[in-house]
Formats: structure tokens, C-alpha cells, sequence
């Protein structure tokens, strides 16, 4: 740029600037790509359990169900990305989630931004509680939801008790303003009672 | 149809032009009237505009033919010649005089346009209510009677002849209504209500499509607006206003079942059925509509199976998840809904 | 050039000598729009307004447009607090005054005194801005018009911190030195600069406390 | 002498004792920290161009993938939401990081040479602006790279950029990037205004300041009243979505068209900061090369002035779609009509110079009459689009994509590139090759029409802008495809260009201090110019200084100390001598602020904490700026003189 800048120092300087940039740009790059991948294309895993309904009397609570293998661990669940969070958002309006627990604040269901967890605050369990169901109303959603958004609205639930990284969490959202958004709560650490129950 | 034999056929379905019929998106071939307006100002300010354009190129290959050459070691004129000079501030004054009367030219032309716009007769209007979604459009007929109104989607079929009234609303994002052949556009904005006139002339299936930015799907956001002899019109709302029937067919009849036990119900209604969630189009006369997917898939069984069976493949981004359903669950989910007419 | 032309405005003009117009005995700065560092000011006070003005007019906008206005304010914010930081910020134009003043004429230890009760002053705006905040009776999050007001007063309240701090630093360096005479027109342009801080402050002050009001 | 003290005063020309002081006093420091610490406006403007540049070409990367997904229907070249990113990212990048920055950088480069003077009023300002915007680019494309590049389009309307539907971070990275860049702006405008307005050369009355300077006092000052507005509404949007307010949420009394009116209210004269400065190279670039001053001088400053205000009333022609009351609409469409005067005024002013001049046919002329093509044309399509009617059928479509093309390349780029040929020999000292330039100008003026004409078409027949693809069945297939073809045509020409730049830099013929027989003063020094610009202050007593001036009128001033960094303050209308002025040394405090500002900035994108302490660094920073220097008041003090 300056002819009148030395040329060593200045390619010591753009030596060091690019392994500096270099860091930065990796360091930014993995707390980014997790946060900001918009999979619109979850295939849906090969199984038989959508076209054989269960028979849901064989259930118990808070175990899981037979032939039940979807975990958290198994890759089709992401709460650090905010595309999948914000889905969440979106069905847990459209399946009418909140005509039975509000926006999160509990009415006819429980409350789901407090620190009591009645079956278990991680992952796996929400998700089961929702493919299953629970004793006292909570209705089975298995063959009414994919499996790919009932993580989205796990991931979901979750991030109403800060329980998700904030940079993923929703943020307020348009219309009446009630529960401050889900990406400024402070994480409700789960007093899980799901052993007691389920057990 | 296996499953894996369903992305061919999409492709297929895709590159074969009958999967859509030529519908017109042309704005300077209009159907109605606030088209034709807008049209007739276009040509009039089109050719100002190429006749100011015109004489500027000559004004100025006039100036380099007559100017000599010259190097950088040329000594600059000073001073030109006073005379001289005056004789070229007139010529720059007469041509902006030119200028801005050809102005006041396209500004009467623009208000007067605005006000023949606004003045189109609105006796017997059809009434739509209109709400934008990610990427889909909700249409409402109002009628005094609640038990006449019905609900479509990303189709409007309008009477020929008959001013037609669209109140706007969004869901969610900005998004803007625009048929290039009826008329401009109108943006329906989240909070406010907005409304755009306009009449179709001549019958036709005339495309738009939503014009303001609305995110991933924004390029697949179309509207089919089909104008039709007053006769067809109502006989058409009248088969819009049934709810769907019973299917005969065993196999639709399972696919019935498959709708309303599965997935599909969550989001979708049907008139007449349990289904009656509204986050999504409303199916009850699916069938009856050119295209699926907000005009992007003409509507034949097989771009139905595709677009139930992976939505993401087609339109990357759109809410409709993808369904596992196997091949035959798939083919009398397809069959129900072709009985949709 | 003709003739009239090389005389200047300065005390001492630029003289004359052969081909060259001799500047040595210009004065080496000058006060108000003398100064380069008055233009410099004037612009981001320029800024600032603009700022201000768009979000008053925002503050109208939402008024206008929302039937339910205000939404979740009941009455407006308490006068109290409000109108005691405009009393205080009226009072501290005095001080503001004696600073600058005395910075025209060089005059050090009137320049300190000025320096030195401004800073106490506006320590005390600061303290009552605080309260302002407490007493403003809608959150940022309730409605459109919480969030105006607050954002209305957060941006007066930048300004009056930045402004604060930079009195501060100038009467830390009138005691510690080194000094010379381009910072008597630092001190100069900052008291305007607090000026702005005050007149700004009473249309805010009509908006915020007394706009609701009627 | 009158000279209180030992001082060497300045005042002998070249090879002087005085002009050897002037040389060290103004050297630039050494190393890695005096690169940093460089507040040479020389420097801060050719790291402004130069960046400018970098993000033109990362920019056009960007277009030319855009173009490689459009060329046929149904593409699977890029997804919606890469697309969605690329369209965002160069619309960002031309408007925030390259068509404003570049402007500003010509002009930080230029304005001093040209009204005489040795540094900017606020040199330190300027560097650290040049810092916060460098910053404030790498962040935006950081951001890119890591799949978080902005996504709701550069004009961000919300709710799509808002809280619900601006998912992720990328939208906050967008509205940091406002900061960041209208930051650099602002602080760079308001060191242009004052050195423009109080540090012109003796005699260099208002009526006596290049056209060029004009353009750049107008552009600063509209950029003082618009880019605030830009800068509050992002603030408001990131307000909504980081903490949670409601201003843009109508469910809470908010309105999402505020975000509109307080946008456009910039973004409209935003198109005339990058407008005015490219009519303003013409009227540099058309004297010269017709051997005569400017053909109606005034008519066109008045004209330049006059866009200025005008601009200002057209903001809501970007918004006839939503419900604009219909008084408003006439009064806009007439406003939209009436800004085609003044330019109308500047082209005919051209053609009159042109025609009763003498004409060296050299490249840079040559950039200048594709002007008169390409701006015609967008200009006129203008007029369209400021119709209501009209506007209501082709807004947010092609057409309106090949009309902001035409004005933009056409009224700035092409202009740009002419002044680029123009001054590159003042710049580097050595001339670019002639005939790769005319190869380069022939390229690019079809390339450019081949690819942006037939958008007018698709926006008739209904294509609306910012989609990723569309069906075969649209029949917008093929003018998709020639377009394609003109704007890799195009890339090629801006290709052979940046050759020529290095051809040019590696062996070009030297230039000499006045290659193309100008008149302004920044042509009557040595190329490339000396730190200090000139050795001896120019006396100015008429428009074009190096062609003419005032019989017995003294050609310099003297008296101005040669062993510190002394320069001259003039009155702002006359220009007369009135304060001598102690320029700033070099400080490596601007670049710290710089970093403490973008790290506040930066640390907001993630934090509300960091909102709020990351303020404290940037405090330190400028204490630490501004805290004046035991050795740097001692030289003051033997100079002082008290007014």
C-alpha cells in the first residue's frame, strides 16, 4: 500500500496478521456454523414405527417406549443451532402447545419456565414426554409430528427455561409482549423429579 | 410409485412445460383497467424519455464532432469568447426549459393516471380477504352471509368484468401482492390493513407473485388469479363453498384415514372432516386448483406424491415437513386428495 | 488578489513580502469558529441532534398511530425527579459560563473554579439521571412507548456521560498540566458542548414528562 | 524577522533549507507501529481506496455467483439461503463498504491537495475511521465465511430482520456493520467539511473551490443529517431483538413501516453520496481534457447544492407500495421529477464544455462519455420509477434492479474507473497503459449493458427481485442467460483493469507532476506528492490555479514553521489567512480507540454485558488520544501566539 512502509516489516506484518485472522476466523467459525446451519432437509429416518401405531397401554411413563431409539446423541437433534430453535417456536404455536401450557407459563399443563421438571429436563426425556405422552393429559404426538420437529420443539421447550445457549434462543417475538424473550432468561436449573415418577 | 422412484418423475414433471400452463405476467399487456392505465402512462413517459435520451447522445456527438483535437501541452482556453459563450447559455437554458416541461408532461400524466386508479367503479365488488404467509397465500371470500364465506389458497378466481376488492393482511413478514397484468402492486404489511381494486377484463389465468423480500421462499410465493366468465365464477363458488365429501373409493377412503390420523391434520384443513387447523392452506378443494405449492408444481398426482413425500427437495426452507410414508400410505394419501375437486 | 483582500481579520494580518504572504505572526489559535476544533464540535453536535430529533419524532409517530397509546404507561413518568435535572442543569449552566469565560481570557484559576463546579454539578445530574431511569413508570420491554422513552433518555443520558467524563479529564489536566494555549479553546468548546447537553435536554425533558400529560 | 524565536520558517522552495526541515518534520514514522500510528490523509485515503476496492471485488465474487445461479431456470448452483446471503452481502458490501468508503477515500486523498493544505483538519479522526471501517468489513465477512452473513436483504426491513423472523445472528451482524461503517463516515465527513470549509489555501474563495470540493462539502453535509437516522433505526432493530423493546412490533403499539421511513430517509441521499461525487469527477475529468475551465462554473455548483437538499424529499418513492396518503404521493413523485434539473443542468454544462473546447481523447475522457450513455439511461428509467403508477407495477422488480445499476455504475462506477485513469499518475507517479485502458473501458461498457438491459425486460414481464431461482415456465430464461454472459463479460473487463493497475505500478512511464495538463493544485505537485504536500503554501487568484492567475497577486505564503507540522486556517467564505494551525502528529492512539470501539461493537453482537462494559476500552482509548504530550506542547508553546 505505502511504498514508503520497509518491505520486511511489512511482510512480517501481514505474516503475522493472517495467522492472527486466521484464529479469529476459526475460533468465530466454530461458535457460528453450529449456531447458524439451517437444515431444511432432515430425511426422515428409515423406521417402521409411523405406519405400526403403537399400542400405547404397554407404555410407562417416563420409560421408553418399545422400539423407541431416537436419542439426542444420535445427531438429529441441535439446540445450538437457532434455525431449529426458532422452528420449535414456530409449531409449539401451531400444534396449539400453549393452549395447554400458555407461553410456557403453565395453565391447564404445567408451567415449562420454572425449574420443576416433572419428567425429566433433558433432551431424551422431553422428547419422550411429547412422542408418548404423560399420565394426566399430556396426549402422545407420535405419527401426528415428524420426528425431525419434535426435536425442533424439544430443543424448543427447553430454551424457555434457558436451559439452551442464549445465542441460539429465541428472541422476543412479534405481538403482544408477555414472558421477557427466551434468549435473555437466566438458565432454571432443573430440580428433576422424574426418578420419583417414573420410578 | 417407490419412493426412490418419486425424484425422477419430479424432475420430469418439472422440466415438462405442460406443468405449467403459460399463465401471463406481463405488465405491459394488460387485462383490466388499472393495468391499462398504468400501461398507456409507461408508453407516454417511455417515449419522453427515449426522445430526452436521443437528443442528449446527438447534443453531445454534435459537440465532439465540431470540437477540435487537442494534446495535454495544449495551452487551455481561459477566456472564451463572451459572445460565444452567451450563445451556448441559451441553448443550455432553452433545453432545460425543454426539460422541464417534458416534467411537468409525465407529472400531470402521473396524477392523473393515480386518480383514474383510484376511480374505478365499485358497484357489486367481489370481496377477498388476503393474508401473506411463509410462502403461501390465505384467501378468504367474504360474503354478508358467514355461511357463504370460504377459504382457498394461493388461487383467486375471479368474474370477468366485476371489480374485484382485496383486503391484505400478513401473518408474518412483509409481502406484496402483484399481478403485472391486472395491476400494480400493494404490500400487505403485518399490523396494518391495506387494499387493492382491480377488474379483469378479459378471461385468463393471470400469474403473480409476492414482491417484497420475505426470506427463503420468497421466490416461490406465486398466486394464481384466474378470471372467469360471471357464469363459471359462481358456479365455481358454489363447489368452493360444499365441504369435501365422503370418498367412495377404498383406497382414497384409507388415504382419508391416513390424512386424519398422520401428520397432515396438524396443519391443514377440510372442510367437512375433523381437520381444521389453519397454519397451513386449506386443502378441502385441492384438486380444483391448477397448481400446488404456491404455483410452484402444477397439480398432477405425481408432483402431489413428490411434494408430500420431501417438500425440502422442491422448495428448500418451506415449513411443510418431509413424510415418511410408505409407498402405497403415500399413493391413497394422493388418491383422497385428488378427490378434493 | 486585490489589495483589500490581504488584509485579514486577525489582530495581526499577514503582510506582504515579494511573491509570499507572510503568516508568522498569526495567532497560533483562535476561539469559536476560529477554531477548527468548533467546526469538529459543531458536526457531532450536528449528529447528535439529528439523533434526538428522529427519536422525538418517533416518540409522535407512535402517538399517533397507536389508538391505545401510551401502553403500559399510566400518566407518565413521576415530574419529580425530571424536573429537579432540569432545574440542576439550568444551575449548572453557570459554572459552564465562568469556564468559559475565563478560557477566553486565559484566565487559569477562574477556568478551574468554572471546571470544578461544573464536574460537581453534573456528578450530581448523573445521580438524578439514575433515579430519572427508577421513576419513568413503563419498562422498555412493555410497549412502543416504554421503549421510546427510555431510549430517549438513554440517548440524552450517553451524551451527558460522555460529556462528563470529558469534564472530568479536562479539569484533571488544568491542574496537572501540561497546558498551553490551545487548551483554554478545549475548555472553550466543551463548555459549548455541555451548552447543547442543556438546551437538548429541555425539549426531552417537555417530551418525555410533559407530552403524556396531554 | 519578526519571528519571536529560533524557528525555521518555510517559504523557499524546493531544495531549500526549509523544504529539507519540512521533509523530516513531516516523515512518515517507521515499523510496524508508525504504519499503524500513519495519519498522512495521503495514506488514510489510499488505505481507504484500496480497501474500497477489495470489497468492490469481494462484491462482484458475490454477483457473479448470484449470476452463475440465475442462468437458467431451476438452478441448483446455490440454495435459497447462500442466495439469500449473497444478495444481502453485495448489496452491503457496494453501498456500506465500497461505494461510500471509496468516495470518502477520493476525496481524503484529493480535497487537501487540491484547496492547499498539508494534512486533514482531523487526520487522526480519519485514520481511526479507517481502522473502525476495516474492522467493521472483516466482521460482515467473518460473519459470511461462518454461515452468519446477513440475510434480510441491505435495506433490512423488519419484521424480517426483526427478533421472530431474523433468526441466528446474522441480522446482528448487519446492524453492527451500520455502526461500524456509518461511524466511519460521519467522522470522516466531518474532517472533510471543516478542511474544505477552513483550511483552503489563501484566496481560495468559495466562488474559487473546484467543483470537486464542492461535491465533497455537499456529500459531507448531506452524510451528517442522513446516516444518523441509519444508524439510530439499526440501533432500535438490535434494541428489539437483543433486549427485547418493541419499537418495529405492532402487536406493542410499534410499527414495522417506522424502519422504512427512518431507512429510506438515509438511503436515499446514501445514493446521492456515491452520485455526486461521480458528477463531480466528470466535472473535474471534462475541463481538463477540453482545454477550458467548466462551462457554467456556477450553474453546476448550484446544481450540486441543490441535489443535496433535493434528495432529502424523495426518501418515500421507495415506499408507493405501502399505504403512502396520496397527497404524499404527488408531492414525492413531484420531488422525484424535479431532482432530474439539477443533473439535467450538469449534462448540458458538459455538452457546451465539450463542444467549444479542444479535446485530448485519453481514457479517462473516455470513462466519462459512457456517463452520458449509461446515467442517461438510468436517470430517465428514474423518472419511471418516480411515477406512482408507474413505480406501483415495477417496483421491487428487475426493472428496478437494472435501473439502480444504470444510475449506480453508470452515475458513479464508470466515472470512478475514469478517475481512477485520471489520477492514478498523481497517486503512483507513473501512467497506466492507454490501450489496455480503451480494451478495458470497451469491455466493460458492453459488458455492462448486455448484462443490465435486459433486467428492464424481465421487470416488465414480472420477475421480482431477490429470488434464487424460477421455473422454465416463466419465460424469463433467456434474458436470465444473456445477462449472465454480459456480467462475466463484465468481470473480465474489471479484471483487465486491476492488470493494468499493476502493470501500471510495476513499469508504468513515469508521470510527472501534470500528465494531463490540469488546472487544480493538486497537479502542482510533484507525483507521487511529498508528506507535506507542498513545500510552499499555494496563494490562489483564480479557478484553475495552474492555468491562469492574478497579475502582481503573491503566488505563496510564507512564514509557517518548517520543524513542526504547522499549517494555515482561512475564513470560510474568503479564505483569508487567520490562525496558524498546529497540525496532529502521528499517534498510534487512533488505531487503539479503533480497536476498542470495534471490540465493544463486536462483543455487542453476542452480549448485552458487553453493550454496556465493552464501552469502557473505547473511553480509555480516547483519554489516552487526547491527553496532549510533554513535547508536543513545549513545540507549541515557542510557537504560541495568543489571538
Amino acid at each position: 500500500m505505502s511504498s514508503r512502509f520497509p518491505s520486511r516489516a511489512r511482510h512480517r506484518l501481514r505474516a503475522h496478521g493472517a495467522a492472527w485472522l486466521c484464529v479469529a476466523l476459526a475460533l468465530v467459525f466454530a461458535a457460528g456454523c453450529e449456531r447458524e446451519t439451517r437444515r431444511f432437509d432432515p430425511k426422515p429416518v428409515p423406521s417402521d414405527l409411523r405406519t405400526q401405531p403403537q399400542s400405547l397401554p404397554d407404555l410407562q411413563p417416563g420409560q421408553p417406549g418399545p422400539g423407541m431409539r431416537e436419542t439426542a446423541s444420535a445427531g438429529r437433534y441441535d439446540e445450538k443451532s437457532a434455525y431449529e430453535v426458532a422452528q420449535g417456536k414456530m409449531l409449539f404455536r401451531w400444534y396449539n402447545c400453549s393452549g395447554c401450557h400458555a407461553q410456557g407459563g403453565g395453565n391447564m399443563g404445567p408451567a415449562l419456565m420454572d425449574t420443576s421438571w416433572i419428567y425429566g429436563s433433558d433432551p431424551d426425556s422431553v422428547f419422550s414426554t411429547i412422542m408418548d405422552g404423560r399420565p394426566r393429559g399430556m396426549p402422545s404426538f407420535r405419527g401426528r409430528i415428524p420426528e425431525a420437529q419434535v426435536w425442533e420443539l424439544v430443543a424448543y421447550v427447553r430454551s424457555m427455561s434457558g436451559l439452551i445457549p442464549n445465542e441460539a434462543a429465541p428472541n422476543r417475538d412479534e405481538g403482544l409482549g408477555g414472558a421477557p424473550p427466551e434468549s435473555m432468561r437466566k438458565p432454571q436449573p432443573p430440580k428433576d423429579s422424574d426418578a420419583k415418577v417414573g420410578g | 410409485m417407490k419412493a426412490h422412484a418419486i425424484a425422477p418423475a419430479l424432475l420430469a414433471a418439472l422440466a415438462s412445460p405442460a406443468a405449467w400452463p403459460q399463465a401471463a405476467h406481463d405488465a405491459l399487456q394488460p387485462a383490466g383497467p388499472q393495468a391499462a392505465h398504468i400501461a398507456s402512462l409507461w408508453w407516454l413517459a417511455v417515449a419522453i424519455c427515449a426522445v430526452v435520451f436521443v437528443a442528449i447522445l446527438a447534443a453531445l456527438a454534435w459537440a465532439l464532432w465540431r470540437a477540435p483535437r487537442a494534446q495535454a501541452s495544449t495551452p487551455p482556453e481561459i477566456s472564451p469568447p463572451p459572445a460565444a459563450e452567451r450563445r451556448h447559455a441559451r441553448g443550455v437554458a432553452i433545453a432545460l426549459g425543454v426539460c422541464i416541461v417534458l416534467l411537468v408532461v409525465i407529472l400531470v400524466g402521473s396524477i392523473s393516471t393515480d386518480r383514474a386508479l383510484a376511480s374505478l367503479p365499485l358497484q357489486d365488488a367481489v370481496h377477498i380477504d388476503l393474508t401473506g404467509h411463509q410462502w403461501w397465500w390465505e384467501a378468504t371470500y367474504d360474503d354478508p352471509q358467514p355461511d357463504r364465506i370460504f377459504h382457498t389458497a394461493n388461487e383467486l378466481h375471479v368474474p370477468v368484468g366485476r371489480p374485484v376488492i382485496v383486503t391484505l393482511h400478513s401473518d408474518d413478514v412483509i409481502h406484496s401482492f402483484w399481478v403485472p397484468s391486472l395491476d400494480g402492486k400493494k404490500d400487505l404489511i403485518p399490523g396494518r390493513t391495506a387494499q387493492i381494486e382491480f377488474r379483469a377484463d378479459r378471461p385468463g389465468d393471470y400469474r403473480g407473485q409476492c414482491a417484497e423480500y420475505c426470506g427463503l421462499q420468497h421466490a416461490f410465493m406465486a398466486l394464481d388469479v384466474i378470471a372467469m366468465p360471471p357464469g363459471e365464477y359462481a358456479a365455481w363458488a358454489e363447489a368452493q363453498r360444499r365441504p369435501a365429501a365422503d370418498p367412495a373409493d377404498p383406497q382414497a377412503r384409507r388415504g382419508r384415514d391416513l390424512f386424519l390420523s398422520g401428520t397432515c391434520m396438524m396443519c391443514h384443513a377440510i372442510l367437512g372432516t375433523t381437520a381444521s387447523a389453519r397454519s397451513a392452506p386449506d386443502l378441502t378443494h385441492v384438486a380444483s386448483r391448477a397448481r400446488i405449492a404456491a404455483g410452484r408444481l402444477a397439480n398432477t398426482p405425481e408432483n402431489l406424491a413428490a411434494w408430500i413425500h420431501d417438500p425440502q427437495a422442491i422448495k428448500p426452507g418451506a415449513n411443510m415437513p418431509a413424510n415418511l410414508l410408505a409407498p402405497d400410505d403415500l399413493h391413497a394419501v394422493v388418491a383422497y386428495l385428488e378427490t378434493l375437486r | 488578489m486585490s489589495r483589500r483582500r490581504e488584509a485579514t481579520p486577525a489582530s495581526v494580518p499577514a503582510v506582504r513580502r515579494g511573491d509570499a504572504l507572510d503568516v508568522a505572526n498569526l495567532p497560533s489559535y483562535g476561539f469559536s469558529h476560529r477554531s477548527l476544533m468548533w467546526w469538529g464540535t459543531a458536526g457531532m453536535m450536528a449528529i447528535e441532534g439529528v439523533a434526538f430529533g428522529f427519536m422525538v419524532v418517533i416518540y409522535f409517530y407512535f402517538r399517533a398511530l397507536d389508538p391505545g397509546w401510551p401502553r403500559g404507561g399510566t400518566g407518565g413518568p413521576d415530574l419529580f425527579w425530571g424536573s429537579l435535572n432540569a432545574v440542576l442543569i439550568v444551575v449548572s449552566a453557570i459554572p459552564n459560563t465562568v469556564a468559559e469565560k475565563a478560557a477566553m481570557n486565559r484566565d487559569l484559576p477562574k477556568v478551574r473554579m468554572g471546571l470544578v463546579g461544573l464536574s460537581l454539578v453534573s456528578l450530581g445530574l448523573c445521580v438524578v439521571r439514575w433515579m430519572e431511569f427508577t421513576r419513568l413508570n413503563v419498562g422498555f420491554d412493555e410497549s412502543a412507548y416504554g421503549s421510546t422513552v427510555w431510549t430517549l433518555l438513554g440517548l440524552h443520558t450517553f451524551n451527558l456521560v460522555t460529556d462528563v467524563a470529558d469534564t472530568l479529564v479536562l479539569t484533571v489536566l488544568m491542574y496537572k498540566g501540561p497546558l498551553e494555549g490551545k487548551r483554554f479553546v478545549d475548555i472553550a468548546e466543551n463548555s459549548g458542548y455541555w451548552d447543547f447537553i442543556v438546551l437538548t435536554w429541555l425539549p426531552i425533558y417537555a417530551v418525555i414528562y410533559w407530552a403524556p400529560k396531554f | 524577522m519578526s519571528a519571536p524565536r529560533e524557528t525555521l520558517r518555510d517559504g523557499d522552495g524546493p531544495g531549500s533549507r526549509a523544504a529539507e526541515t519540512l521533509a523530516m518534520t513531516w516523515r512518515t514514522p517507521k515499523g510496524i507501529v508508525g504504519w499503524l500510528s500513519n495519519i498522512d490523509h495521503k495514506s488514510t485515503g489510499k488505505r481507504f481506496i484500496v480497501t474500497a476496492f477489495a470489497f468492490f471485488l469481494a462484491a462482484a465474487f458475490l454477483a457473479a455467483l448470484m449470476r452463475t445461479q440465475l442462468v437458467v431456470p431451476d438452478n441448483h448452483f446455490v440454495g435459497p439461503d447462500l442466495y439469500n446471503q449473497l444478495f444481502t452481502m453485495h448489496g452491503t458490501t457496494m453501498m456500506f463498504l465500497f461505494a461510500v468508503p471509496m468516495m470518502q477515500g477520493m476525496s481524503l486523498y484529493f480535497v487537501p491537495l487540491m484547496v492547499g493544505t498539508r494534512n486533514t483538519a482531523f487526520p487522526r479522526m480519519s485514520a481511526s475511521a479507517y481502522w473502525i471501517y476495516l474492522v467493521g468489513g472483516l466482521t460482515l465477512y467473518a460473519g459470511f465465511l461462518c454461515n452468519t452473513g446477513a440475510d434480510a436483504g441491505w435495506f433490512a426491513y423488519v419484521p424480517l430482520a426483526g427478533p421472530q423472523y431474523g433468526i441466528g445472528k446474522r441480522s446482528d451482524f448487519w446492524n453492527v456493520l451500520v455502526n461500524f461503517s456509518e461511524a466511519m463516515g460521519l467522522m470522516v465527513a466531518v474532517d472533510l467539511a471543516t478542511v474544505i470549509l477552513k483550511m483552503r489555501a489563501p484566496g481560495m474563495s468559495l466562488r474559487r473551490m473546484p467543483i470537486f470540493a464542492w461535491a465533497t462539502l455537499v456529500t459531507s453535509i448531506m452524510i451528517i443529517f442522513a446516516m444518523p437516522t441509519v444508524m439510530l433505526g439499526a440501533n432500535l432493530v438490535q434494541l428489539d431483538r437483543m433486549l427485547g423493546t418493541h419499537f418495529f412490533n405492532p402487536g406493542a403499539g410499534g410499527d414495522v413501516i417506522l424502519w422504512q421511513h427512518l431507512f429510506w430517509f438515509f438511503g436515499h441521499p446514501e445514493v446521492y453520496f456515491i452520485f455526486i461525487p461521480g458528477l463531480a469527477f466528470i466535472s473535474s475529468i471534462i475541463p481538463t481534457f477540453a482545454r477550458r475551465p467548466m462551462f457554467g462554473h456556477d450553474a453546476v455548483v448550484l446544481s450540486l447544492i441543490s441535489t443535496g437538499f433535493l434528495s432529502f424529499g424523495l426518501w418515500v418513492h421507495h415506499m408507493f407500495a405501502t399505504n403512502v396518503p396520496d397527497v404524499g404521493k404527488s408531492f414525492f413523485t413531484a420531488m422525484s421529477l424535479m431532482i432530474a434539473i439539477p443533473t439535467a443542468v450538469q449534462i448540458f454544462c458538459w455538452i457546451a464544455t465539450l463542444a467549444t473546447g479542444r479535446i485530448q481523447w485519453r481514457p479517462p475522457l473516455l470513462y466519462v462519455l459512457a456517463f452520458f450513455f449509461i446515467l442517461v439511461l438510468g436517470g430517465l428509467s428514474g423518472l419511471l420509477l418516480g411515477s406512482v403508477p408507474i413505480d406501483l407495477q415495477v417496483h421491487d422488480s428487475y426493472f428496478v434492479v437494472a435501473h439502480l445499476h444504470y444510475v449506480l455504475i453508470g452515475g458513479a462506477v464508470f466515472p470512478l474507473f475514469g478517475a481512477f485513469y485520471y489520477w492514478f499518475p498523481k497517486i503512483t507517479g507513473r501512467m497506466m497503459d492507454e490501450r489496455i485502458a480503451k480494451w478495458t473501458f470497451w469491455i466493460m461498457f458492453i459488458g455492462f449493458n448486455v448484462t443490465f438491459f435486459p433486467m428492464h425486460i424481465l421487470g416488465l414481464h414480472g420477475m421480482p427481485r431477490r429470488i434464487y431461482t424460477y421455473a422454465a415456465q416463466s419465460g424469463w430464461g433467456t434474458l436470465n442467460l444473456v445477462a449472465t454472459v454480459g456480467a462475466f463479460i463484465m468481470g473480465w473487463s474489471v479484471l483487465l483493469f486491476v492488470a493494468n493497475v499493476l502493470a501500471g505500478l510495476w513499469r508504468g512511464k513515469p508521470a510527472g507532476e501534470n500528465p494531463w495538463g490540469a488546472g487544480t493544485l493538486e497537479w502542482s505537485v510533484p507525483s507521487p506528492p511529498p508528506p507535506y504536500n507542498f513545500v510552499r503554501i499555494p496563494v490562489v487568484s483564480s479557478r484553475e490555479p495552474l492555468w491562469s492567475r492574478e497579475e502582481g497577486a503573491p503566488t505563496h505564503v510564507s512564514g509557517l514553521s518548517a520543524q513542526t507540522r504547522e499549517g494555515l486556517v482561512t475564513t470560510v467564505i474568503d479564505a483569508l489567512p487567520d490562525v496558524r494551525y498546529g497540525y496532529p502528529r502521528p499517534t498510534i492512539w487512533p488505531f487503539f480507540a479503533a480497536l476498542a470501539v470495534s471490540l465493544w461493537l463486536d462483543w455487542s453482537i453476542f452480549s448485552t454485558q458487553g453493550f454496556v462494559w465493552g464501552l469502557i476500552p473505547p473511553a480509555i482509548a480516547f483519554i489516552g488520544w487526547f491527553w496532549p504530550r510533554e513535547k508536543a506542547t513545549a513545540e507549541a508553546l515557542a510557537l504560541e501566539k495568543a489571538p
